[in-house]
């Protein structure tokens, strides 16, 4: 999507670099109304404000999805690059090698990621390429109608009535796992605590990855609720058509840290969310690690910064190159000499 | 068409009169067992005696053990197609033996380890010469030294080297230099193989007074000239082209294009004060990961590219189609091997023609380039960015394992001195003149190729979003039918002037030949052979086209214009090609005589020769005769 | 070409006298609305009156908020064909509302809701009529109760169904009737349903004396049909042909293919007693994964299959390339969506022909079939499994979107009878019978289908290793130049001996023409409706044959041998088939007259119409005309 | 390959089926002298005959690689299935739901599988399907000449000099993570220890990984010794011709359980393996993940049986499906009745 020049004029307010929060924001979302994943849109546009980043100097990415979509939705005056489904990270991959002076941030969503794309997750991670990768999670496949992704808790419920019998991947502890340099859980709900994680994990040399818990209000569906799809289908329609979607509010909270919140959501669902304590060691592996799996155990969402390993090198200096834009170097840093390669020709007479 | 095989192939030789520069030897050995080295210094050594050679490998999918034969052609008027029929064939390999033996022709001459008693009763032939060589043995003398015992099994193979020499002429000095040569300064690894070379030479000298009839004589023919694989050559040309991104999987037989760019550009592509690098080059997981690097990269403005075969190709293919789609410059080298599948890894053939030039879902063609030579390697991998920059899409290098793998005598590289095109690019002063009137995919000269920018221009309305989905021409998400038909109707446009662009064919036209040779890549060498025989031998002039590029340029057009029967040589199955050009030039469709071979080594004289004389009209006019009524080796 | 447009489109109706059972209705809402029940309804209300409909749903890639078109076509004569011209447009979306209006033809009828306010000086067109109804202020009369609320969205749809019905004389019974239908056994659902339809008949009632022109009256053409979409059909033939196991990924439109069988499954295919299922279906993490499952099923012996659609084929690849030349029964359904790249997910075309017939490295090519009703789904899904057991090799079943996800009026579909044809598997006596005699890849009948064994048969002889590398036909790996020959050719048998066995063409011939049209899938039917115009409007009469699979079966052949021109009418840019044939028929080349439309939009018989009254030879001819000189739409 | 009925008459000794050892043999093969992989195979034999288990009953699948060749060098009277490169597990997923009756074997290489192959990996662990996964493990690409994978060490060697700069994958913890039931590390040279793991995962109802170290004799490469390639090569070839392949012996020991035994390679490299002590307690996840980092820490490679689950259900128990195989049921089974089709058409109307 094009620059629009034609939004409103710059309102007085601006960041510490001069810029209007106009200029961070994107194009008009087609997304459902209240999908978290607008509210993440909302708060990369205010952490890419807040920190005075140029936005000419961002490098959108994503792949297929209704999360994937949302590059479109904030910073039009930053390019963006929808790959396919799955392959989103190779393609960040090359173009931050090649230029990287720009700032990468890239949106997946849990199919994306961890069903399709686990492959090139698992590499993304494992060679810390400098880039914000944001999972968008919502435990299926929104844009073609509510599947089960490989993160979907076990005994999900679908909207048509299907049970997930497998047990989810866990992108944060995955991540941990794979040597990740930064790893984060949020809720789509928590401003707050998002734009603190996006802020950090902007400013980290090195691969973030942000799992952002963004539920389905279209297509996740729990019992025992009024505002259930149970309810409503029964004066509705077939299980089968699933044409009809009922506008919902976003939820908004706050999780505290180092204790508990129930968020429920407008499907009639419940979460428990927490958010790690002041004491939690964001540095010590085998303690972030176990931190996650006991909170599995606990029906319980850990959220919060849980992994930081500053040490490992980005990918940028693995490969030993200058640094600078490898796009427009002048023809002599790049074709060597007539001697270069009359030597080599001699070498092989 | 025995008739034909016999002319071909009864040569003199056989009847004990010399031949000279005109011949070919095989070594058969075992993969793993190093002989590469000595087989090199042979064809070297005959190359710095001015004779033209050829030398092609041809190795196992395995990495120690299986059989392994090298052939080495020398011929005083420069054919370097593989030739059926062996003149002088040495035997390492227990294994093969008998078999190497019994398919030599009627004549040849035959190196043995004594070991393998060749000659008992029973295996004998009698229309054969055998030197009978104790390998074994004489590699005790000069290994004897413990540190040495493991090198045992490697030197042998420079005593081979030795034997050969006496027998056919070769001037031990050039097997000196060559040595030298080979082993870069290594004195120790020097001496000892020298050392090996004359214990062949004097045994050769003693035990055989008769000495091979196939004789190297000093000539003129490869001054200036340079040996080296078709890979290492590709590699030279994205050093030389521009090229910052590389991106692959490994893959036979093109991960040495790769390995060779790595090896350049640690040398070429350091920063003298910094000692950075200005490339980056990734071993990616997989060939999906490889071409999404790379295009990546190509949108970011770098000059990309990934090198492969066709299992990677066929991975690659989804994103391929977003490169097409959303028009981005990328190079990618096909060295293709014998398919489908895995197929037989270690052989070659010209099989992903199709696979390339309609890559991917929905409506797509791209263009391809075929390189006959190391010296287009070089080239056409410098074209090829130019290409991809210029139309703004991804460009397929269509090399083989044969050009990629094998070593050929090639021509010194000509230095490039024309700068880089890098396109239709607008920087931050180009988007402030258009400002709001730019779009990414807007058709603004008629040409179907769009301006684009690079991510951090530095301007307001120079960002866009690229996409596989549908757009209009400003790049904005669009299912409208009309946006959707504006914009591929303006691919087509834009696939129309890449037929301007793309190098031209090469052309040879003999005098009032109405059919010609049609060939592209590698065919060339068997087919231009069998062009120069047919006339010699049995008068039948027919005029050539080299194809070099797809979409057909309109010189190839029109020579095919100019023919009445084109014979289509390649090296497939399927008539690949011809599919191809039934489809540009239906009018044409039932001149195009599909001549094929597809048995995974490379292309000989004899297969085209007998093609074009075995051709029955009737049986070629197509009908769905899947066949093509091409000949199979 | 304008002539022709006026020609097909001016007609009566626009003048006031009736037109019966013969119109196109336009629903225009919001994606998420809910309104596709509505929709259904309307449409079955009027299929239950016995009149012949086609109902096309054009949505956006998004689950809710943008515009979503639906548009029924009622024609008493049977054509089910997208029609570019509208009669009545229900306006319930403001977004696109003014457009809507814009792009209905002189002399429609516009229902719309009151506060669009279309009528208002400047918006309204003098030469449509309009009925404005007050929708939300309706609705609420119906909706108060407080858990209504938030169901009035959906309900409200219902009110234009009640004034639609009025308007044109829909039997207000029958409406009912489908609301019970569709809304199986729920009865609550049913009376509020129900309610909302009496609202709007009322309203209309009393709103507007003078009705739609446009009218429906009982017929007795629907008798037995019944109205069904491809997707679901294809699932129903999967489960009576026996497929025991599915592997897919969702992708639009195949995934409802995967998820009907799901159901069907869970219904059908459960073991009475031990309440397990006899199928085993897997949703893969991705399609590589997929056809992975499919072909390792089909190696044990299980009928598996798969659905995607373009992008999914393009990753499958590397591995239906395995299944090619290991010769693996699998059966791929394709239901075609608008490429390259992501493209259009949710418009239509026959995008993929090319990449599926061509799939994979080296030489490959593969059987295709082209249903073209929800019948042929049925019955093709079934025939599938059968060639792919008896092929021993992948099998495409080529659906669209059109097809897969469009409601259609269908003859019932007859009961399969045949027991299913498992092609050459030797069990555990059969093997004894050949014992090391059996080979996995011998060509023992001659018609280059080997015999298979399947994994657990308990006979030493049995086993086999299967691979995607060289082998012989012992299966044992093998890079011999003659096996690796011998193979591949025993595999263009086999192709040819597929040739013999795969759907024949339907051929319609005219007395005398020596003009015909071809097409296949759902091209059929704008295709068929534009012959019958041509003829009796035009005076055109063509012959016509419908293409139902790949390779071209003799009869196809035979067909084209007759025609000097013929029309192939396809759904890509490219005309992919066009490319087929002129390379299977080179002598027919200059014969084929490619006719295309490419927009994402159902082939229209106009499109047809035009292609062949503007058909000029000479820009068919076709030279390097890649845009082989067909029509655009 | 197809049964060599031609193999010698059934030596005397026999298994407790009655079988000779002779039945559970395979081709010839065709990998370098001294390669472990050969020995692995042989272990597969041994274990496959010891549990008496009937060669038909087994299924052999294996990817692209040196690796994923030996399925052919193993169990001659069994099926073979040699799919693409990394994408085994689906071919073996296909094959076992559809006939759950047969034991699965895979062969795979590091690079089939932590490179290429990662995504399906991480889906099959997932997925739990029934099937031993053999991953012969030597860091490096042998079949195209030793490039490194996923799996070599940060800082390891190539024959050509180069250095590896990423951190490598560690298949065993990554299982443990993804909730393997049954995860395993050997090495070749140990045959008592690993044909007990390969009894062991074979009686396992469900995916065991079991990665096996087994060194490239050709490719590998390490400094200071005269054994090493820096040597011959010296007195050889050009670094870029790596034709030469000596031959070596196998390297064979036994790693003491509870201690450690560092074992040397023709190449002169020096491996320092430890067994997993008695007290081990393969049931706690979290210490086994703790003990497989630590390990990494202290340069150790830990072998045996390191976590096993035995809980969770298989994937054909997920399915749901009846367990006896779907190849070959009857008509009456498979096609629905007549009325069936009825009725669905009577709906549709
Ligand atoms: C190769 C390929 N396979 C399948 C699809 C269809 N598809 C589009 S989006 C999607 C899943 C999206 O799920 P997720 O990444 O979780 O995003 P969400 O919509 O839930 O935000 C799929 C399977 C595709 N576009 N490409
Ligand atoms: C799609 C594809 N890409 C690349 C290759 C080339 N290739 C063959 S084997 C191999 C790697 C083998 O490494 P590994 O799995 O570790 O087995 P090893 O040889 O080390 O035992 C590669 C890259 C291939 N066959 N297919
Ligand atoms: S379908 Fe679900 S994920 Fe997609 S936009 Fe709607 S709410 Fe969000
Ligand atoms: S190359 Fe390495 S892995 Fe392959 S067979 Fe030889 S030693 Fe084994
Ligand atoms: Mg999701
Ligand atoms: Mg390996």
């Amino acid at each position: 999507m094009s620059a629009t020049p034609g939004t409103p004029a710059p309102a007085p307010k601006t960041n510490h670099i001069g810029l209007p929060k106009a200029h961070y924001e994107g194009g008009k979302s087609t997304l459902c109304l209240g999908c978290g994943h607008d509210v993440i849109t909302k708060q990369i546009i205010n952490a890419f404000y807040e920190m005075g980043i140029e936005p000419h100097k961002v490098a959108k990415f994503s792949g297929i999805g209704c999360s994937s979509k949302t590059p479109a939705y904030f910073l039009n005056r930053a390019w963006g690059f929808n790959g396919v489904h799955g392959r989103m990270p190779s393609a960040a991959t090359g173009a931050l090698v090649a230029d990287p002076t720009l700032i990468g941030i890239g949106v997946s969503g849990d199919g994306d990621t961890a069903s399709i794309g686990i492959g090139q997750f698992v590499h993304l991670v494992r060679r810390n390429l400098p880039l914000v990768y944001i999972i968008e999670d919502n435990g299926g496949y929104g844009l073609t109608k509510g599947q089960f992704s490989a993160t979907a808790d076990l005994g999900a419920k679908q909207k048509g009535g299907a049970v997930n019998a497998f047990i989810p991947i866990d992108c944060c502890s995955l991540a941990i796992e794979l040597g990740g340099t930064f790893v984060a859980r949020s809720f789509s709900g928590d401003m707050k605590q998002l734009q603190t994680i996006l802020e950090a994990a902007i400013a980290h040399k090195g691969t973030s990855v942000i799992d952002v818990i963004s539920p389905c209000v279209t297509f996740n569906d729990h019992e025992g609720s009024t505002k259930s799809y149970k309810y409503s289908k029964e004066h509705e329609t077939p299980v089968h058509e699933i044409g009809f979607v009922p506008f919902f509010e976003e939820t908004l909270v706050e999780i505290p840290a180092g204790d508990t919140k129930d968020v429920t959501f407008p499907d009639g669902s419940v979460l428990k969310f927490r958010g790690v304590g002041r004491d939690y060691d964001p540095t010590d592996k085998e303690k972030a690690l176990k931190a996650i799996h006991e909170s599995h155990g606990k029906q319980e969402i850990l959220t919060g910064i849980l992994y930081i390993d500053p040490s490992r090198p980005s990918l940028c200096e693995t490969l030993g190159a200058t640094g600078e834009s490898l796009t427009n170097l002048p023809l002599e840093k790049l074709r060597p000499s007539r001697e270069a390669l009359d030597e080599i020709m001699e070498s092989l007479r | 068409m025995s008739s034909v095989l016999t002319e071909t192939t009864s040569r003199p030789g056989s009847s004990g009169e010399a031949v000279v520069n005109d011949f070919s030897i095989q070594v058969a050995t075992a993969n793993g067992s190093g002989s590469q080295t000595a087989n090199s210094v042979l064809m070297r050594s005959i190359f710095r005696m001015g004779v033209p050679v050829s030398g092609k490998n041809l190795f196992p999918s395995n990495i120690q053990g299986l059989p392994t034969w090298f052939t080495i052609r020398a011929n005083k008027d420069g054919y370097l197609a593989r030739k059926r029929d062996l003149d002088v064939l040495v035997c390492m390999n227990a294994e093969t033996a008998d078999d190497d033996v019994r398919e030599v022709r009627a004549g040849a001459h035959v190196v043995y380890e004594k070991k393998l008693g060749l000659e008992n009763p029973g295996k004998k032939r009698d229309d054969v010469t055998y030197y009978a060589v104790p390998f074994s043995e004489l590699i005790l003398k000069i290994t004897a030294a413990p540190e040495h015992a493991k090198l045992r099994k490697l030197i042998v193979n420079m005593i081979y080297v030795g034997v050969v020499a006496d027998l056919m002429g070769i001037d031990p000095a050039e097997t000196e230099k060559a040595i030298a040569k080979q082993l870069r300064g290594k004195q120790k690894a020097i001496d000892l193989n020298i050392t090996a070379v004359r214990l062949g030479l004097e045994f050769a000298a003693e035990s055989f007074p008769a000495k091979i009839p196939f004789r190297v004589e000093r000539m003129n023919a490869t001054q200036g000239k340079i040996i080296i694989e078709g890979n290492m050559a590709a590699a030279l040309g994205c050093v030389f082209g521009g090229a910052t991104v590389c991106a692959w999987y490994p893959i036979t037989p093109s991960s040495s294009l790769c390995e060779s760019f790595i090896d350049f550009a640690d040398d070429l592509r350091v920063d003298p004060v910094t000692k950075k690098k200005n490339v980056a080059i990734i071993q990616a997981e997989d060939e999906i990961a490889s071409i999404g690097m790379v295009l990546g990269a190509g949108w970011a403005g770098a000059r990309a590219f990934t090198s492969t075969s066709g299992p990677g190709i066929s991975l690659m293919s989804e994103y391929i189609g977003l490169g097409y789609y959303a028009e981005i410059p990328a190079v990618l080298f096909d060295v293709q091997r014998t398919g489908p599948s895995t197929g037989l890894p270690t052989r070659t053939m010209q099989g992903d023609i199709l696979l390339c030039y309609f890559n991917s879902q929905g409506d797509t063609k791209h263009p391809l380039l075929f390189p006959a030579s190391p010296e287009e390697c070089f080239t056409m991998a410098q074209e090829a960015f130019d290409l991809a920059e210029q139309l703004q899409t991804p460009i397929f290098v269509m090399t083989d394992l044969d050009l990629g793998m094998n070593n050929w005598m090639s021509d010194a590289f000509p230095y490039p001195t024309a700068p880089f095109a890098r396109g239709k690019v607008l920087d931050a002063a180009g988007i402030e003149k258009v400002k709001e009137t730019w779009g990414r995919y807007k058709d603004v000269d008629g040409d179907g190729i769009p301006y684009r920018t690079l991510p951090g221009t530095p301007n307001p309305y120079a960002a866009y979003l690229t996409r596989g989905s549908g757009h209009n021409d400003k790049a904005q998400y669009s299912e409208k039918p009309q946006d959707y038909v504006n914009n591929v109707n303006r691919l087509v446009k834009k696939f129309e002037t890449a037929r301007t662009m793309v190098p031209k064919p090469e052309i040879q036209d003999a005098a009032g030949a109405t059919a010609g040779l049609l060939a592209y890549g590698t065919s060339h060498y068997g087919t231009t052979e069998a062009r120069d025989k047919l006339a010699s031998k049995f008068g039948v002039s027919l005029d050539y086209c080299r194809l070099r590029s797809l979409p057909l340029h309109a010189e190839a057009v029109n020579w095919m214009r100019r023919h009445e029967r084109i014979y289509v040589v390649e090296q497939n199955r399927d008539g690949q090609l011809v599919t191809i050009l039934r489809d540009e030039l239906p009018e044409l469709a039932t001149r195009f005589l599909s001549v094929r071979q597809y048995n995974g080594l490379p292309l000989d004289a004899t297969t085209v020769i007998e093609g074009v004389l075995n051709d029955a009209p009737a049986s070629r006019a197509g009908g769905s005769d899947a066949q093509k009524g091409g000949l199979d080796a």
